[in-house]
């Protein structure tokens, strides 16, 4: 057994946590607690050191006077507690949104559309050999076909019928198969974390593993 | 019996949880083991490094890697290290990310321990060293120019080991250890423009995208996630460097088990699934 | 005015950011780092308003002695000792603060995530079943996959592991590629609705 | 002592290891297109010494005066031709490079410098044109349908999973049981949110139409002010503003892991009819939908996140993919306008069917990439 109680503590509260798979339990309500509890004071630090020190403290101190602007705006949020000019609030969210809109139009037509494009589109490259099997073109035309059955489930305008049921329910299938594929895949993953904390318990606080 | 099939409809999730904790304690507390089909590119990776001279060239390892994806990557630097220091093997030891640096220095001393070799003389571990691929384009024109000093603060002309150690022409292997995309970047400045032989080794989720380059050589070998790591300490141990198998094996069966059970329990499921339907439809 | 102001601020920036996105002039891209600082230093004035959200919910618990107040107690105390330790002791490797951090919150945070491992089986277990085609097709390419990936598989058929990539990087990336289309059209569409203060839900009652 | 011996040394071996370095030759530097005029390209032809082993790379000079002084600015390796000078601080002011080609014994020879040139700054990206057209297309041909919406109604077909909604809160009532909604963890800039905070509306209108209690506990602070104005509207719009109550939306914290164990919590204890799982997930996401299938929820999820959908699939009720997210929110909505947004997004959607199987069919008869290759971006 280990001798260091932040050993025992990083156990115990581990152990506190899995106690959920049983039932919910005081312990465990503790804990989530306790858990969450920190985090908000984690993030309060956080936010003092890496966002209100660089982009308001420092401007201030450098004399960047320009800083008061955001500062105003986000005073604003303080009218929350003002209900006549509650209104107001919503100033600082709509530079928020309206900068997070505007900056993604152009990003989305890049990285979801334009590249999606290139990728399901059959390039000459694939000519060369037609059955490798990752980048062949027997495969691109497979991928081509599974690419716009999916698109057509998408399609809202007309109803499921005639052709139109048939490549979307195509484009399904391919769906179910891929959910299937990344869920499997995704097992690995998660069981190496499980075997990650079995191991500290098991070496770090109680030496069983060796 | 067919009620008791149909009882593996409902199952409570509380059992599920107690066969999961079972079939991941087990293997890792009783040291099971199982044989593993071992990749082509693992097979690869373990021939190439076995080729080497012992006592000549000296292999570079790079400790790519943030604690994150230590519990992956850990156990094949320990493999591959035991691999070189038993067959006596000189291993050139640096990194690229920051907080590799004292991942390597711990793992490179404890196995060097082990079989009683030197800094210097069997092994040089010279840590992070920043600049990315500025550094490996330094290793291609001047290994002294990218690495001036070892980790312990040994100026390179005082190493014996370096001695005779110009660029990647003196090194057979470069061993990239990565959780994000430095192989990559390996081969592009040190592959394609020195042609420097690089291998990897990357976790399990980045396996796909290193698929192409073992495809057309540019990775001359590869050990992927947890697998890798097992399968590599499986060939050491066959070809009679080790005794026994470590940690990825254990935790690789654990993996092998866990993934059997949640197909059985799928198969269960079902099973109890058809016979309900059947018992309803009396 | 109550909704103009807002709407007009949405719209004239909105429009100004995706202009700006084609001009990589120095006035431009003064403009974009401006404004992204800017965008941090307003989220330090939000997360106050999150806080005093969180404060007052847990200390009219505790005030009100209602239900698991007790629990409430502890919620506040912990985020207070956390704040506390970070602002007077520091966030250096050896602080009281990382230490914290180091055997406190991230083993918890390991273990919630660990406890995925657990649900990944059970979810298996309970939805994989082969009700329709679909499930049925969800279920045999998880299997294949799964047993891919370990040893067994390879037992049972050599071409078991590749046939497991072959899934992931073909029907699973034609199926990722259908599905990223209709979200990079919505998202211009949304995003457009939003500029011209079609979608304007997020004003509230306002 | 040691430094002197050393000089004296490479003294006496310099004449017999001199290679007779060759300098870089074709030296031309230009101003580095579409940046913010911060930024100089230099190209140059590699040395004829450029093959023996002794060589050791370049070293490029900047200088404001033809004759120099010249600073070094970088060390580019053997059998490079090609340095991007990031460092410019000054717009339209003239500046003067050459190349230095250097051996592994010290010697080295400098090309002809180049000159004068000046870095200016673009007002329009010319290797994005392809973007702004896209963008111009995929923005004209929606506006186009929402212009056309506020003529009539245009169809849109059944989504399942949206009945749904409406029953769920129904049930719940029935149950005497709250309404959990989670709006997931992006920022308010996100459309999975916006979509997530419009669907909210709607359900915050039915749960005050039926006296039902609606628990939102928020991740986000920005995403949390939004949310608790919808509430509160959703009642105010029913004639119930008595019925909003404070604490049924607020924060927990901003923590992935965090959140999840204490939605885990609440679910366990509140026991919930229904489970909203609307916006964007990371992986939390099957913690949150296991822990409430446990209670025995009706859960229905709502995601643009690809990676968390196997996972809402298997572990809900009803789950909205990707785009049927953002359409719930237009449909439920009732709007004209936004409907008519649909059925511009369905108009792209065959737009780039045709451009793919163009591109293809391209590809396949004339062996060319040229459509391929319009695509390209970054």
């Amino acid at each position: 057994m280990s001798g260091n109680p932040w050993i025992w503590l990083a156990a115990l509260l581990s152990l506190a946590i899995f106690s959920f798979l049983y039932k919910d339990n005081p312990t465990y309500k503790f804990a989530e607690h306790l858990f969450t509890g920190l985090t908000v004071g984690y993030m309060v630090v956080l936010t003092w050191n890496t966002y209100a020190i660089p982009y308001i403290v420092i401007p201030l101190q450098e004399h960047r006077w320009l800083i008061f602007i955001p500062i105003a705006v986000g005073m604003l949020y303080f009218t929350k507690f003002i209900p006549k000019l509650s209104y107001l609030m919503l100033i600082p969210i709509a530079i928020s949104l309206g900068f997070g809109s505007g900056l993604g139009i152009p990003l989305y037509v890049e990285a979801d559309l334009f590249k999606q494009i290139q990728g399901t589109m059959i390039n000459t490259s694939m000519l060369k050999n037609i059955w490798d099997p990752y980048n062949g073109l027997v495969v691109g035309i497979l991928i081509l076909i599974g690419t716009i059955c999916t698109i057509s489930y998408f399609f809202f305008s007309r109803e499921h019928k005639g052709a139109l049921k048939i490549s979307a329910s195509t484009g399904i299938w391919f769906v179910m198969i891929g959910f299937g594929a990344s869920f499997g895949y995704t097992v690995m993953a998660r069981m190496s974390l499980l075997i990650g904390r079995m191991q500290f318990l098991f070496t770090d606080w109680i030496h069983l593993i060796k | 019996m067919m009620k008791f099939l149909s009882k593996l409809n409902r199952m409570d999730r509380r059992i599920v949880f107690l066969l999961v904790t079972v079939v991941i304690l087990i293997p890792l507390l009783l040291n099971i083991q199982s044989r593993l089909y071992v990749d082509k590119a693992t097979h690869d990776l373990f021939n190439r490094i076995d080729a080497i001279q012992p006592g000549g060239q000296p292999i570079l390892i790079s400790f790519d890697y943030d604690p994150q994806v230590a519990p992956e990557l850990d156990p094949m630097a320990v493999a591959v290290l035991r691999h070189c220091f038993a067959k006596g093997i000189k291993v050139i030891g640096m990194g690229l990310q920051p907080q590799g640096d004292a991942i390597g220095e711990a793992i490179i001393s404890r196995i060097s321990k082990e079989y009683n070799k030197k800094s210097g003389t069997d092994y040089c571990y010279f840590g992070y060293r920043p600049g990315g691929y500025i550094v490996m384009l330094y290793i291609g024109e001047n290994v002294k120019k990218a690495l001036p000093q070892d980790y312990y603060g040994v100026s390179y002309d005082s190493l014996p080991m370096m001695k005779g150690i110009h660029n990647y022409d003196d090194i057979p292997l470069v061993l990239s250890l990565a959780g994000s995309t430095w192989p990559n970047t390996w081969i592009m400045f040190a592959g394609t423009r020195y042609k420097a032989s690089i291998a990897d080794g990357c976790t399990a989720v980045m396996a796909p995208e290193y698929y192409p380059f073992l495809q057309t050589g540019q990775l001359v070998g590869q050990m992927a996630g947890m697998k890798g790591a097992a399968e590599y300490e499986q060939l050491i141990v066959d070809a009679g460097y080790t005794k026994s198998k470590d940690i990825a094996s254990k935790a690789m069966s654990a993996i092998s088990y866990s993934h059997i059970l949640i197909i059985l329990l799928i198969v269960m499921g079902n099973i109890g699934y058809f016979v309900t339907r059947r018992m309803e439809n009396k | 005015m109550k909704r103009n102001v807002p709407l007009a601020i949405v719209f004239v920036l909105g429009v100004f950011f995706v202009v700006q996105f084609f001009i990589p002039s120095h006035p431009s891209q003064v403009a974009y780092n401006t404004m992204l600082e800017w965008d941090m230093a307003l989220l330090v004035f939000a997360t106050v308003i999150a806080l005093d959200s969180l404060i007052r919910h847990h200390t009219q618990k505790i005030m009100r002695r209602q239900g698991q107040w007790g629990y409430s107690a502890v919620y506040l105390s912990a985020a207070l000792l956390m704040a506390l330790a970070g602002f007077i002791g520091g966030t250096t490797d050896t602080s009281f603060y990382m230490k914290l951090f180091q055997y406190a919150m991230s083993p918890m945070q390991t273990s919630m995530f660990a406890i995925l491992a657990f649900y990944m089986a059970s979810a298996a277990y309970r939805a994989f079943r082969a009700r329709t085609a679909e499930a049925t097709l969800l279920l045999i390419s998880a299997f294949i996959v799964m047993l891919g990936l370990i040893p067994l598989g390879a037992t049972i058929w050599g071409g078991m592991p590749r046939l497991s990539e072959w899934l992931m990087q073909v029907p699973n990336m034609a199926s990722k590629r259908g599905i990223t289309f209709g979200i990079g059209l919505g998202a211009v569409a949304t995003s457009l609705k939003i500029i011209l203060g079609i979608e304007r839900n997020w004003l509230g009652g306002a | 002592m040691g430094k002197m011996k050393m000089f004296l040394l490479a003294c006496l071996l310099m004449p017999v290891l001199a290679l007779g370095l060759e300098p870089p030759t074709d030296l031309n530097a230009v101003d580095t297109p579409n940046d913010d005029g911060t930024s100089i390209t230099v190209t140059w032809k590699t040395s004829a010494s450029d093959v023996d082993t002794r060589f050791n790379g370049y070293n490029v000079e900047r200088s404001e005066k033809a004759e120099g002084p010249y600073i070094m600015l970088g060390w580019m390796p053997r059998n490079s031709g090609h340095y991007q000078d990031n460092s410019i601080t000054a717009m339209n002011l003239n500046y003067y490079y050459r190349v230095v080609a250097l051996s592994d014994v010290g010697d080295s020879a400098a090309s002809q410098a180049t000159g004068p040139v000046a870095a200016s700054q673009s007002w329009f990206n010319t290797g994005k044109f392809n973007t702004l057209f896209g963008t111009i297309i995929f923005i004209a041909i929606t506006l186009w349908f929402i212009q056309r919406a506020k003529n009539g109604r245009l169809f849109i077909r059944r989504i399942a999973g949206l009945d749904a909604v409406e029953e769920a809160v129904g049930r719940a009532t029935e149950m005497g049981r709250p309404i959990l909604y989670c709006l997931g963890l992006d920022p308010i800039s996100t459309v999975a949110t916006v979509a997530a905070l419009n669907i909210l509306g709607r359900v915050a209108k039915k749960t005050a139409e039926y006296d039902t209690p609606l628990v939102v506990p928020t991740y986000d602070p920005i995403v949390h002010t939004v949310a608790r104005e919808m509430v509160k509207e959703g009642c105010n719009s029913m004639g119930r503003p008595d019925l909003f109550k404070e604490d049924s939306v607020y924060f927990v914290t901003n923590d992935q892991m965090g959140y999840a164990a204490a939605l885990s919590g609440i679910m366990a204890r509140e026991k919930p009819a229904t489970n909203f799982f609307m916006g964007y997930y990371y992986a939390e996401a099957l913690v949150l939908a296991e822990s409430g299938a446990a209670t025995g929820a009706i859960q229905i999820a709502g995601t643009d996140a690809v990676t968390q959908l196997p996972f809402f699939i298997t572990s809900c009720d009803y789950t909205l993919m990707g785009e049927e997210l953002y359409a719930a929110s237009a449909y439920l909505s009732k709007e004209p306008l936004l409907v008519g947004g649909l059925k511009g997004q369905d108009a792209c959607k065959l737009l780039i069917v045709a451009a793919v199987i163009l591109g293809t069919l391209w590809a396949l008869i004339f062996k060319s990439d040229v459509i391929y290759n319009f695509f390209n971006v970054g």
